[in-house]
């Protein structure tokens, strides 16, 4: 049940873009690698994956890449997936870390039998054998979040922060990276708690509501790191009709964004599965192919998880870019996806 | 009914009769690893083989964790809390004090059965129901891992680890062997060791044992000493497997602790245990797992089909052995005699 | 013997209820906390605590129900969270009216836990495995439909319901209320309903005395899935949308309940009032726990302890009452 | 209503329980059902009340024939039973627990003053001094038993099936019990009655069938054509045999328990009493006069809170039961066999071999299954258990040879002190005379016994002084003279004296011979 949270719902994320660069890039070199997409488990954020790998395989002209769910969300489901998907001959991977720590053994030995592995959507912890990390920097995302609630709380007040599963690694960084934008502000701004463990639904609706229902005077902002918190406190502040209290969560869930529309939510972070998965995809051929290498002196960025990041791009979904932030990601993409070859990787 | 038979015709049940249900067991697993590899050849592979070992070790000590609680009639919802207290306390030994991999795997066993002991202990001199106190447990001694450990993982353990993790032996990983090894000592316990017993007859009829001088009080806690150091021995293995020591370990075990024994035979209500059942009933489930994984049958569906094959295999395991009384009595109505009682 | 509950002082009569350690717990409780904080008694906490007591309660029903006939249902969960995609599904792809809907959905929660009655009767295998595999089956339903994204657009009636409240009263607590008096009059007055205590007191002494058990055991089965799915469309209409995920973490909360409230596993003893201040005592503890801003590390250790000590308490009365 | 059972058959596994079974049960008639136990009445029983479904035969009632699937057909066609085993609901109350087949209801609603109400009717005819709103699981034993009654009365049946009606109830209870009979057979209805209890059969049935092996043996003979002698001879299929005691000259020089004064947690006062080496010393009292409690007390399962207990002399405290067991050489059979006496589901090897599993075991703790059978299977021999293997689940064998199970588990531990509670409950005539050689036997070899019973002609049989206990406290102490007829008088006596509702005699057994069953 680890990582519950991040996802969104751009499956609309159209073929167009893929078209546009697929044109470019693909059709040229035919593979026939098989490459799976792997999510931690059934999850809304991964929706967009389907779409990107089948979008990859038509215009990287790769024999298949397929979106392979787990049954649940439990490491070990996951790890069995990625060992039964080996048996039937899948030569490269995209994985969603159903633990950042607990699947680098399995990545271990999927390099040592020759398959390579790329962490999509959310890192692996270093040391680890995954070729790249291609995602939403858990860290960053945090803190930029965070950035823009204190902002918009004009640079000083009350917050809660909303985390996923405490047992989750990357709780941890993201309760730290609130804690760092709120230790820039020099105490103009506090946090009040974090409250941990929102990630089923029910929990979350409890938990924040006892939240608003004792402190709802007292706090003046609420960030959220997770994917079902967002959603469930964007509700409770328009249920309780609260314009002050300021919320800045993550992903494009359609409650949010409403709530961004109708003023309940500041703003909140994006995401860009189709991205990750549609990129991840193409570079994951280059390299079982063995045309292309990672190279070691690349522009990395350097994240408490990982030292090969590559940022699949976080932006703000605020007022002013709701219509048009799918738009901005598109871009993102396209560009990453055209830069890579150059930046990240030597090829013969 | 009593049958007049003079004492001295001392005819022991067959062994076969006595063992059909784990035949029985055994048969539909074989059947689903000929189905299995007709259909789908990666089944297998040398690769596939291993992974599957590996999670068959586990899943096994998981169940023996339950098993052995089950026998004395009580519960130990606690397990999870259990084996990862003791993995969080293995990294921790390993990693932060750099004790040797041994003492520190030894120590952890330690914890888990002193965790399992706490459990027993509370549980005796408070006559209060195994499952209420191992709930609360459960969430104490989570409660106590996290507030210890504020959730950090343990990811830079000793390079041995990941590698026995990654060992194997022939096309099995070495871990499926220390599970079966457990499984041996276990029957030892149960079969031929005056403990074993005082904790079966504990939990067949807690009055009549007790009545019989059986310390029962005693018989319990040690079950659940036993059970502990089992849940610790299991998160140790997910150590070794997953090269790390993470809080996260033990959340998901409670379901498939239970589904082995039960399938293998163990009584819910206590007082019989089957050891290799347990083993059987895990590989039952690993299994079809596996199989449906390499058949590529479902994503989504996975779960529709995993839970109506374990249907149909459980419902067939029923009616074989429903037949094979049939056969013995040859008779009709003794099916329905037995229906519907107790969970 | 007999006049043995005649002559007790009124003190000693509360005490041989089992539900007396609860009620004095949530008593402690409600005033620490209110000596706490004075956010605890304002009219929106009240609201928010009723609210999260409504689903809470519903799904301990449903496995108080089982656990009556000596049974377990595995699969109150995974039946709920089919139950929940089903009507979110109707409603937002098929248009269905609200009422229909929630009638379909009722009616699915009764069919699958009419299959669980009827599996393990006609099978004889405990009830504990085929609700374990039905359960999963009902999972995989739930997410091949969907794969796993939510129904968002309900009707706004609908979504109105899961929020709007009178005073401190939400409206979402009226179904649970309903539902428990009607329980607790089934069981306590009803020829079905003493029939099926009767089955989980003693399922031998019943059968001789011409209960048809198997029946009985196929009915509480029924219920129990007419009860995830009664909290199934509560919980989609307190969360505004049909998540996939509803029903996950409700396993252990549904044992927890009634047991903590004094269920016997063995069956043929439960009780609908103890069961719902069981849920109530949980409710307060994870409210006061936010309230009190306890560090997330130490939320699950006191949750352990403060169960713990519910017991303890509870184990404490039955010592006094002589009813060890 | 005529209940014709016509050519019978039933199988079980390896044994054929009943075999051509034929007979008539006449309105207006009380017809007692005799057999010892594995003879085929309980399994003939269950066939009438469609428990079971004969594989031969079939039942006709008035001429028609019918085939009961369940026992609710059972009850529509209007049989009603007691079982032997317990049948009620516990935490059910009294009335409920009587009107369970059919309460009354108003609207769907089930009326519960009504339910008293009529409950209560029925209670009155044995017992009007039990609470109809009391639960049931705050009842005796004997109390279970008067509702068992009741309730199978309530259904106002044609045919009632008595099994062991009077197994745990005082004389008293069971003479209201049996004018209730006698009236519902003026009534015209067909009462069916299974007892071990010659007297009891003598003296309230018309006639009498007998099974041996499950075959008929005596088929609807009328009583008075019967006598003691007839019946126990059809039964066993030869001559009564009593039980031989041989000479008991039990040494009192040698005193190996020694109670003074003992006040106990069970609320016993100033119980005191002597046991002396191979001696058999009698308990004897009403059902809840506190017998049970001061064995248990006496066994460290409850506490003895003043007072001195010796044993060889020396001053003890018993703080559970494995140390009485272990240290003191001090057991006790229960006289609930299958709640506190046996584990059921095990094989007879582990229930004889509990009592002595760390003994037996080697150095390293291990014991093996021939060890155990070295050690079960001359015990096994000596107390004749029936059975095809001591791998035998104990649940599976008669009464009888269950109680010979428990006292095999005892002489295994080596026991030196035996406290026998209730030892031939629901045992047949013929094993019951074995085991009292049985316990005859043991005494010899030098075991004491202290020996609870509520069976009078059992207790003058055994026993060599007899303690009364009444209201938790020793009423009395006698000598046995082996006469039943003064014996009973004298021990009548002392449970009475002061009690307000003096009984006549108990109506155990007027038979002069019936001290030596």
């Amino acid at each position: 049940m680890n990582l519950r949270h991040r996802g969104a719902r751009s499956r609309a994320l159209p073929m167009l873009a893929a078209a546009l660069f697929g044109l470019a890039a693909g059709a040229a070199h035919a593979s026939d690698n098989k490459i799976a997409l792997i999510p931690g488990g059934p999850h809304p954020y991964f929706a967009p994956w389907e779409q990107a790998g089948k979008d990859a395989a038509k215009d990287f002209g790769i024999a298949a890449v397929d979106f392979k769910v787990p049954a649940e969300w439990k490491l070990n489901l996951q790890t069995e997936l990625v060992e039964s998907l080996v048996s039937q001959g899948y030569t490269a991977f995209g994985i969603f870390p159903g633990d950042a720590v607990g699947i680098n053994q399995t990545v271990e030995e999927l390099t040592a039998n020759n398959i390579p592995a790329a962490a999509l959507a959310g890192c692996a912890q270093d040391p680890t054998k995954m070729s790249f990390c291609l995602g939403t920097d858990v860290f960053n995302s945090a803190y930029l979040g965070t950035q823009a609630l204190i902002k918009s709380l004009g640079g000083k007040g009350k917050i809660v922060h909303l985390a996923g599963l405490l047992v989750d690694p990357n709780t941890k960084l993201r309760m730290d990276a609130v804690e760092k934008a709120v230790k820039e502000t020099n105490g103009a701004v506090t946090i009040v708690q974090h409250i941990t463990d929102t990630d089923a639904q029910e929990a979350a609706d409890q938990k924040i509501n006892a939240l608003l229902g004792a402190q709802k005077d007292e706090i003046d902002g609420l960030i959220s790191t997770a994917y079902i918190p967002s959603v469930v406190a964007a509700k409770s502040l328009r249920n309780l009709g609260d314009k002050r209290i300021k919320l800045v969560g993550i992903d494009d869930d359609q409650i949010v964004l409403d709530g961004i529309k109708d003023g309940f939510v500041a703003g909140t972070m994006a995401q860009n599965p189709y991205g990750q998965g549609y990129v991840g995809a193409y570079v994951l051929d280059l390299i079982a192919s063995g045309t292309c290498t990672v190279k070691a002196d690349a522009p990395w960025i350097k994240t408490p998880q990982t030292e090969h990041f590559i940022d699949s791009g976080t932006l703000l979904i605020s007022n002013d870019n709701a219509a048009t932030y799918k738009d901005d990601l598109k871009k993102i993409t396209a560009e990453i996806q055209s830069t890579f070859k150059d930046k990240y990787l030597t090829c013969k | 009914m009593t049958l007049s038979v003079p004492s001295d015709s001392r005819a022991r049940p067959s062994f076969l009769a006595e063992q059909s249900n784990l035949i029985g067991l055994a048969a539909i697993i074989l059947l689903f690893w000929v189905l299995f590899t007709s259909l789908a050849p990666g089944f297998v592979s040398t690769f596939n083989l291993f992974a599957l070992s590996r999670s068959l070790a586990v899943d096994v000590v998981i169940g023996f964790s339950t098993m052995v609680v089950l026998a004395t009639g009580g519960m130990n919802l606690a397990i999870g809390s259990i084996g990862v207290c003791a993995v969080m306390a293995s990294g921790y030994l390993m990693q932060t004090l750099g004790l040797p991999i041994p003492v520190a795997m030894a120590l952890a066993l330690l914890l888990g059965a002193f965790l399992g002991w706490l459990n027993g202990f509370v549980i005796v001199r408070s006559g209060v129901n195994s499952f209420i106190i191992t709930l609360a447990s459960a969430s104490l001694f989570l409660g106590g891992m996290l507030i210890l450990s504020k959730a950090q993982t343990f990811n830079a353990l000793p390079p041995e680890i990941a590698a026995f993790g990654r060992m194997r032996w022939g096309f099995l990983s070495p871990l499926l062997f220390v599970a079966l090894g457990l499984g041996a000592a276990l029957i030892v316990l149960f079969r031929f060791t005056a403990l074993g017993r005082e904790i079966l007859a504990a939990g067949a009829n807690a009055r009549a044992a007790e009545l019989s001088g059986v310390p029962v009080g005693r018989a319990i806690i040690i079950a659940h000493t036993l059970s502990g150091a089992l849940a610790a021995s299991a998160g140790l293995m997910l150590v070794f497997r997953l090269g790390a020591a993470m809080p996260s370990i033990g959340q998901d075990w409670l379901l498939p602790s239970f589904l082995a024994p039960v399938l293998g035979g163990t009584l819910l209500a206590g007082g019989y245990v089957s050891v290799v059942g347990t083993i059987l009933g895990a590989f039952l489930v690993t299994t079809i797992r596996s199989g449906l994984l390499v058949m590529q049958i479902g994503n989504f569906w996975l779960q529709l089909f995993l839970g109506l094959i374990l249907l149909a295999a459980v419902m067939l395991d029923r009616y074989r052995s429903v037949y094979a009384e049939r056969r013995s009595l040859g008779r009709r109505d003794s099916g329905r005699r037995n229906s519907g009682r107790r969970a | 013997m007999s006049t043995l509950t005649r002559n007790m002082s009124f003190g000693q009569r509360f005490l041989a209820n089992e539900w007396s350690a609860l009620a004095v717990a949530i008593v402690i409780g409600l005033v620490a906390l209110a000596a706490l904080s004075p956010a605890f008694l304002t009219e929106f906490n009240l609201y928010v605590m009723l609210r999260s007591f409504c689903v809470v309660l519903i799904v301990a029903f449903a496995q108080m129900l089982t656990l009556a006939v000596g049974q377990m249902n595995l699969s109150v969960g995974a039946l709920g969270g089919l139950v929940a995609i089903a009507v979110g599904g109707m409603m937002e792809k098929w248009g269905f009216p609200v009422p229909v809907a929630i009638l379909s959905g009722l009616a699915i929660g009764a069919a699958g836990g009419l299959i669980n009655g009827l599996l393990t009767v006609r099978t004889g295998i405990n009830g504990f495995i085929i609700t374990l595999a039905t359960a999963s089956a009902f999972t995989g339903i739930n997410l091949g439909i969907t794969e796993s994204i939510p129904f968002y657009n309900l009707p706004a009636g609908f979504v109105a319901f899961g929020t709007g409240r009178f005073y401190a009263l939400p409206y979402l607590l009226l179904p649970p209320v309903l539902i428990a008096i009607a329980l607790a009059f089934f069981l306590a007055r009803t020829v079905p309903g003493r029939q099926l205590l009767a089955v989980g007191g003693n399922p031998q002494a019943a059968e001789l005395s011409g209960i048809p058990r198997d029946r009985v055991i196929v009915m509480a089965h029924t219920l129990s899935g007419l009860l995830a799915a009664a909290a199934a469309i509560l919980a989609v209409a307190q969360l505004g949308s049909a998540q996939p995920t509803i029903g996950v973490d409700w396993l252990l909360m549904s044992f927890a309940a009634p047991i903590i409230g004094g269920a016997a596993l063995t069956g043929g003893h439960i009780s609908v009032a103890a069961t719902a201040l069981a849920v109530v005592l949980i409710v307060i503890i994870q409210n006061g726990m936010v309230l009190a801003k306890v560090d997330p590390y130490w939320v699950q250790f006191l949750l352990g302890a403060l169960i713990l000590a519910a017991v303890g308490l509870n184990r404490l009365r039955a010592v006094r009452a002589g009813g060890a | 209503m005529r209940l014709t059972i016509e050519g019978i058959g039933k199988d079980f596994p390896g044994v054929t329980a009943l075999d051509d079974v034929s007979f008539e049960i006449l309105p207006g008639e009380t017809h007692a059902l005799m057999g010892e136990n594995g003879a085929g009445k309980s399994t003939l029983i269950k066939i009438i009340t469609g428990l079971y479904r004969p594989d031969r035969g079939r039942l006709l009632v008035d001429g028609k024939p019918v085939d009961f699937t369940s026992p609710r057909d059972a009850i529509a066609a209007g049989i009603s039973a007691v079982h032997q085993e317990r049948n009620l609901i516990p935490r059910f109350t009294v009335g409920e627990n009587i009107m369970i087949e059919r309460p009354p209801t108003r609207n769907g609603v089930i009326d519960f003053d009504r339910v008293h109400a009529e409950a209560r009717k029925f209670l009155d005819l044995i017992d009007p001094t039990i609470d109809t709103r009391t639960e049931v699981r705050h009842l005796s034993v004997a109390q279970m038993q008067i509702v068992e009654i009741a309730k199978a009365l309530s259904l106002e049946a044609q045919v009632l099936l008595l099994d062991e009606p009077t197994a745990s109830i005082t004389g008293h209870e069971a003479d209201a019990l049996f004018a209730v009979v006698r009236r519902l057979r003026d009534e015209g209805k067909a009462i069916v009655f299974v007892s071990h209890k010659l007297e009891e059969v003598m003296a309230i049935s018309d006639r009498v069938t007998v099974l041996r092996d499950g075959k008929i043996a005596a088929a609807g003979e009328p009583i008075s054509a019967m006598n003691r002698g007839k019946i126990v001879s059809a039964m066993i299929g030869r001559e009564e045999r009593v039980a031989e005691m041989g000479t008991r000259s039990a040494d009192r020089s040698q005193t190996v328990m020694e109670a003074t004064n003992l006040a106990t947690s069970f609320g016993h006062k100033n119980v005191s009493f002597q046991l002396h080496k191979g001696e058999i010393l009698g308990l004897y009292g009403l059902v809840g006069a506190g017998r049970t409690e001061l064995a248990r007390a006496l066994i460290g399962d409850g506490k003895v809170v003043s007072g001195e207990l010796r044993l060889h002399g020396k001053p003890v405290t018993i703080p559970d039961v494995p140390t009485a067991i272990r240290r003191h050489r001090l057991g006790y059979i229960s006289e609930d066999r299958k709640a506190e006496g046996l584990i059921l589901t095990h094989p007879i090897r582990s229930n004889v071999a509990i009592t002595v599993w760390r003994r037996i075991a080697s150095s390293l703790g291990l014991i093996t299954r021939a060890t155990e059978r070295k050690m079960v299977h001359p015990l096994v021999d000596k107390l004749e258990v029936k059975t095809p293997s001591i791998e035998q689940a104990v649940g599976k064998l008669s009464g009888g040879n269950q109680q010979k199970v428990s006292i095999a588990k005892w002489l295994a531990a080596g026991v030196e002190i035996l406290i026998i509670d209730e030892p031939t409950v629901g045992i047949d005539i013929k094993t019951k005379t074995a085991i009292h050689e049985l316990i005859g036997e043991i005494t010899r070899e030098g075991l004491s016994v202290l020996l609870i019973s509520s069976d009078m002609p059992e207790m003058i049989t055994l026993a060599d002084r007899i303690l009364v206990m009444r209201d938790f406290a020793i009423a009395g102490t006698i000598e046995n003279s082996l006469r039943y007829e003064p014996m009973s008088r004298e021990i009548m006596a002392l449970i009475h004296a002061g009690s307000a509702e003096a009984s006549p005699m108990p109506q155990t057994g007027p038979a002069p011979e019936a001290a030596r069953v």
